[in-house]
């Protein structure tokens, strides 16, 4: 397992190095994407709302790596030529957007009526309403359902394995087929992802206790 | 622990249970595909497989074989799920640290795959910066592709059929693996053609465990012995007699 | 101020509001009361818009808030509303709770909208609490709180819809203190659904009473409490809370 | 276009569904073994045994941090090193239930604690013991609050069996996967088939969940 | 039947309950009063159990509840508890409210259940209700229904906190009602925290007023609304609930 370590950390960091890229641009992309489709979900307007229900029913129940996929092979065909880190990236930030619309919906949706009411009878419009009174309620209380959704993220920037995107599972790959020493790659691997992962997820419930 | 698996001499228990199970390819043609009518395996391995553990075990012999991938493959023998490898496995030093061969069953060469009219002929076009060649993860002919163009940039695919739609969607300049697999896409694909000739010998064999000599050297010999009563020629007419552009009276042993 | 012409207010199928014919003058401060269900809140929230209503003529501060072209955020800012649950702005401290309509809605200078919201905090004997977050209050503080907001607004009418009874009992004259503060000392027109029958006979001039979305009585206090009402529902229900 | 006509003749067609019916398959029998582990996994956590609850916290956090691919993999290839050699369906329930159990520990867990524990008092006070509390008042009421996030946990299970090609699992992307091994131009024709598939099964699975939360006053 | 001997009782490091030493007989039935975080709450609970001593003894119905081997259940199931806020089970029906606790604690055979079932809720006026769902009961229906599901486990004892407070006042005699039948027409003994004086009045035997985690008067009710309470903090406090 050590002589993994030593011959092959190039990698292994390379590989770590793009996970964490592609989930830091991901969450940021997601983040931004999802709000606004929450926006347009709980819209006045029943086109508006259909136009956000579908994109979350979509992306949210086909596999990420078909999505992955298709920005790979299909895009580049007819619209642009991207890279498999960007393409798996892309893949990510719209699948993960369509969860952290969910997320943030119901955020929204747990902020008691009360809160809406008493900023409109305080003479504020909905949009002000929404943008200085509910959403930063709702955004707390979705602080630590969107951190679980940002360990999923992680996790699964894994399908950039499959789209060549040079992440921590793709190098994992190369060197288990390499070396062919499987299980001590994948271990190593496996402790990597903890590495970020795990760290995460008790900051998330400690989060998750000092908000409640 | 794998106690079990170690310490057993596999040609004993094989003989014993009169079957012999092989881990090859469901999904590359040719070599082993899997009939979707039937479900059944069938390609130039399976065939190769068949008539090896009929030569070991007698007419009764059995060959039960277990899908494998690039990546499953070792763990899986190295488990005791498989009793061989036959599944377009190229002999390596690398590997043989890991695993024995038998003698090679089949002398591939690597070749390159790009779209017709493309300024690539050989691999020492694609020895430059920015230049992208496409393999699949797991095969020895990307591992080449470093030794023979070390500037060009490799990405690695999970099987054939994603590496070449990749080529098509030009997230590539080139294609690269063994000749049999290119010859076949190039026929599916009219507007992609082979160049180069072949770059690397790429010889297939069996893989066992290590600390199976005998199960390695029966293998060997019954290699042997279909070479010599003429049913190694005899598959091989079968399997590559048609595919384009592959000279198939160069491989007959 | 505030003028019902026959209004019809209903919540899906359910007839909340029926036929409501009412007028409100300018600086009036009349008091509803009846039994849960009546429509109460439902009346008092058709006033500034939070609840649509079916049919009718609802005249509010000159607009018309039966017109779909009616902006009611016009009417908003000239009518506050105090709820029974507060609805203070959890993720704003007790200054900012009353500072942030003002500044975005009339772009109150800050340091005018500042000195006013202080201005507004002595009157309710909380200037102490200017920057605690409304979770560290008593639900009495809290409630004084949410009238300073607002008062903020300088609305021309306020709607208070039960504002004591979520309230601690010791804590309820502090909150009825205020009210009758604003009541007596000032132009404001108000209207307030409480079962403090003591505030009613100190400060309304008007008394409502309502039963199964209808207005049953509408009396002056004096006759109100006085003669006793005059319809037996409006007797039966005067007798079963008296005393709590 | 021609590849799309080739790539959907009947029995490829045939063969994609063949492999759905292992993947639903594979699904079903995760969904209810996850289900019953993790809610026992997430009573544990809840109940906050000395040390018990504490390891199983620990086990679970583990678990639910690492890429399911990994726990594949380490569930075929790692379990027969301790003497147990699985075949592929079952390596494949396996592995999808451990994860999967630890995720719905942690929903369990959460809709244990969002049921008012004015519930749990009334029982308490009315002399039941806790146990009977948790199991006649609690939980029933927990299962309905955690409905919506489990029911995104058994879509994300059903799309997840798809990873379990690399073990060679013959469910629906593995089908495509031999189907495309035919020709190379199917792969697109079937990339579009194992979207449609997939959006089916799973959307049908979100409406039944809605179905249930309407009629499950 | 319920005795304190010197208890002391923490959150944290709050100091919650103070020196509490008190006598309740069976059969009494106290009023207990005093401003909002007083200790009312805590001291009623932890009679049953749902909240832990630090230190002191306190026996009920002969159990020590200081002594860690005792088993509270055997507790709870002769003293009966109904809350501000009902605490009904969501997930049952009215009818299975009630049985739920004898079927399980006291494995009471299901017909004689049932039949006693709905004798309690003929009392609390609610024998039409038996197959709602809480949900559809307003809040002094649940609070009758609470009060019926407590009776059916025949308790010696029943607390109750504040059970009134949560109520429309239009409601709140009814539930009165039912509990001064039981003060008036059985042997339990009832310990109840509530603002109502008029209740107080009519049913206690004495009233308990709490500041601070203390008591500060154990007064016959007679002497209590008589002469006056003798602190000045009672006064006080009396003075400023009077009339709500
Ligand atoms: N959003 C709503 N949807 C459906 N029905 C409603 C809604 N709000 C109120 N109602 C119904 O309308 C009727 C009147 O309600 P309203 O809240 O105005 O009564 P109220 O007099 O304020 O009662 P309370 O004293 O309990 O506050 C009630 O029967 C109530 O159930
Ligand atoms: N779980 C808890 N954790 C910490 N402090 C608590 C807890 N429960 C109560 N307290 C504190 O203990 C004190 C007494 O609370 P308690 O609920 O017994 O008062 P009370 O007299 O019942 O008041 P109320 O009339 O508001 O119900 C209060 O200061 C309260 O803040
Ligand atoms: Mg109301
Ligand atoms: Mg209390």
């Amino acid at each position: 397992m050590l002589d993994i370590i030593t011959t092959q950390w190039h990698p292994l960091l390379n590989g770590l190095w793009n996970t964490i890229l592609c989930s830091l641009i991901a969450l940021v992309g997601s983040l931004v994407i999802g709000t606004f489709f929450a926006l347009l979900e709980i819209s006045k307007y029943r086109i508006v709302r259909l136009i956000g229900s579908i994109y979350v029913e979509v992306f949210r129940n086909i596999p990420l790596l078909v999505i992955a996929m298709g920005f790979f092979l299909i895009v580049p065909m007819y619209i642009v030529k991207i890279s498999g880190f960007a393409a798996g990236t892309i893949g990510l930030t719209l699948y993960t957007s369509a969860f952290i619309a969910e997320t943030v919906r119901a955020g929204i949706n747990s902020v008691e009526d009360g809160q809406l009411e008493g900023a409109l009878a305080n003479g504020l419009t909905h949009a002000q309403a929404m943008r200085y009174i509910i959403l930063p309620q709702a955004f707390k209380v979705v602080i630590p359902p969107l951190g679980n959704q940002f360990i999923n993220l992680v996790k699964n920037s894994s399908v950039l394995a499959f789209v060549a995107g040079f992440d921590l599972m793709y190098e994992g790959n190369l060197i288990a087929n390499d070396t062919l020493k499987t299980m001590p790659t994948y271990f190593i691997v496996g402790v990597l992802y903890l590495i970020i992962t795990l760290p995460l997820s008790y900051y998330m419930r400690h989060l998750e206790k000092k908000l409640a | 622990g794998c106690s079990s698996v170690a310490n057993q001499d596999i040609l004993k228990v094989d003989q014993k249970s009169k079957q012999i199970t092989w881990g090859v390819k469901a999904d590359t043609r040719l070599f082993g595909l899997e009939d979707i009518r039937t479900g059944k395996l069938e390609g130039f391995e399976i065939d190769l497989a068949k008539a090896i553990t009929k030569e070991i075990l007698g007419p009764q012999g059995k060959a039960v074989f277990v899908p494998v991938t690039s990546s499953t493959r070792v763990p899986l023998l190295k488990n005791g799920n498989i009793d061989a490898i036959m599944a377009t496995m190229t002999i390596t030093p690398e590997r043989e640290k890991q695993v024995d061969f038998t003698k090679s069953y089949f002398d591939a060469g690597q070749s390159l795959l790009v779209k017709k009219g493309s300024p690539i002929k050989n691999i020492q076009d694609l020895n430059k910066p920015g230049e992208v060649i496409l393999g699949v993860s797991g095969s020895n002919s990307v591992k080449n592709v470093a030794k023979f163009a070390p500037r060009a940039r490799v990405l690695q695919l999970s099987d054939y059929a994603q590496a070449m739609t990749a080529l098509k969607s030009k997230q590539g300049d080139a294609l690269t693996t063994d000749n049999g697999i290119l010859y076949g896409m190039a026929s599916e694909n009219p507007g992609y053609e082979v160049v180069g000739g072949n770059f690397t010998k790429e010889p297939y064999g069996i893989a066992v465990n290590k600390n199976q000599a005998p199960f390695r050297n029966k293998l060997n010999w019954a290699l042997n012995r279909l070479e010599k009563n003429g049913t190694y020629n005899r598959l091989l007419l079968k399997w590559f007699g048609n595919v384009k552009g592959f000279n198939y009276q160069e491989m007959k042993r | 101020m505030i003028e019902f012409h026959n209004v019809q207010k209903y919540y899906g199928k359910f007839h909340a509001l029926k036929d409501i014919n009412l007028t409100i003058d300018a600086g009036e401060t009349v008091v509803l009361i009846g039994p849960s269900g009546s429509g109460k809140s439902s009346l008092i929230r058709t006033i500034n818009g939070l609840d649509p209503i079916r049919d009718g003529k609802l005249i509010v501060n000159g607009f018309d808030l039966a017109d779909k072209k009616t902006n009611v955020n016009l009417i908003r800012k000239d009518v506050g509303m105090v709820f029974q649950h507060f609805n203070l702005y959890h993720n704003k401290n007790v200054l900012e709770n009353i500072m942030l309509a003002p500044r975005i809605v009339l772009k109150r200078p800050e340091k005018e909208n500042r000195e006013f919201a202080m201005q507004l905090l002595e009157k309710v004997g909380l200037a102490d609490k200017a920057d605690n977050m409304p979770a560290q209050l008593s639900g009495g503080q809290k409630q004084r709180i949410a009238i300073a907001r607002s008062l903020a607004m300088k609305p021309k009418c306020l709607l208070f819809d039960e504002p004591t009874s979520a309230l601690d009992p010791e804590m309820i004259d502090d909150v009825l203190n205020v009210m009758k503060d604003i009541a007596k000392n000032s132009k404001m027109t108000m209207l307030v659904v409480t079962h403090e029958m003591g505030f009613a006979r100190d400060v309304a001039d008007r008394v409502i009473f309502m039963a199964d979305g209808r207005i049953i009585e509408d009396d002056s206090t004096e006759k109100f409490f006085g003669d006793q009402p005059s319809t037996q529902r409006a007797r039966d229900f005067m007798s079963k809370i008296s005393g709590h | 276009m021609q590849n799309f006509i080739d790539a959907y003749s009947w029995i490829n067609i045939r063969f994609l569904l063949q492999g759905l019916g292992v993947t639903i398959e594979i699904s079903v029998a995760s969904i209810i073994c996850s289900f019953i582990i993790g809610t026992l996994l997430g009573i544990i956590r809840y109940a906050k045994i000395k040390y018990v609850s504490a390891i199983v916290g620990f086990i679970i956090d583990l678990i639910r941090n690492l890429p399911l691919l990994l726990i594949i993999f380490f569930t075929y290839f790692g379990l027969p090193n301790i003497g147990i050699k699985p075949e592929i369906i079952p390596a494949a329930i396996l592995a999808l239930t451990v994860f999967e159990s630890s995720m719905v520990a942690e929903i369990v867990r959460s809709g244990i604690n969002s049921v008012d524990y004015g519930q749990t008092e009334g029982a308490l006070a009315n002399g039941l013991t806790k146990w009977q509390a948790l199991r006649l008042i609690v939980l029933p009421q927990a299962i309905k609050n955690m409905l919506p996030a489990l029911v995104s946990q058994f879509i994300s299970l059903v799309k997840d069996t798809s990873l379990a090609t690399i073990i060679v699992l013959p469910e629906l992307m593995y089908h495509a996967q031999i189907i495309y091994g035919q020709n190379t131009n199917y792969i697109i024709p079937m990339f579009v088939a194992l979207a449609v598939l997939y959006f089916i099964v799973c959307y049908s699975l979100s409406l039944l969940a809605r179905y249930l939360d309407k009629h499950l006053a």
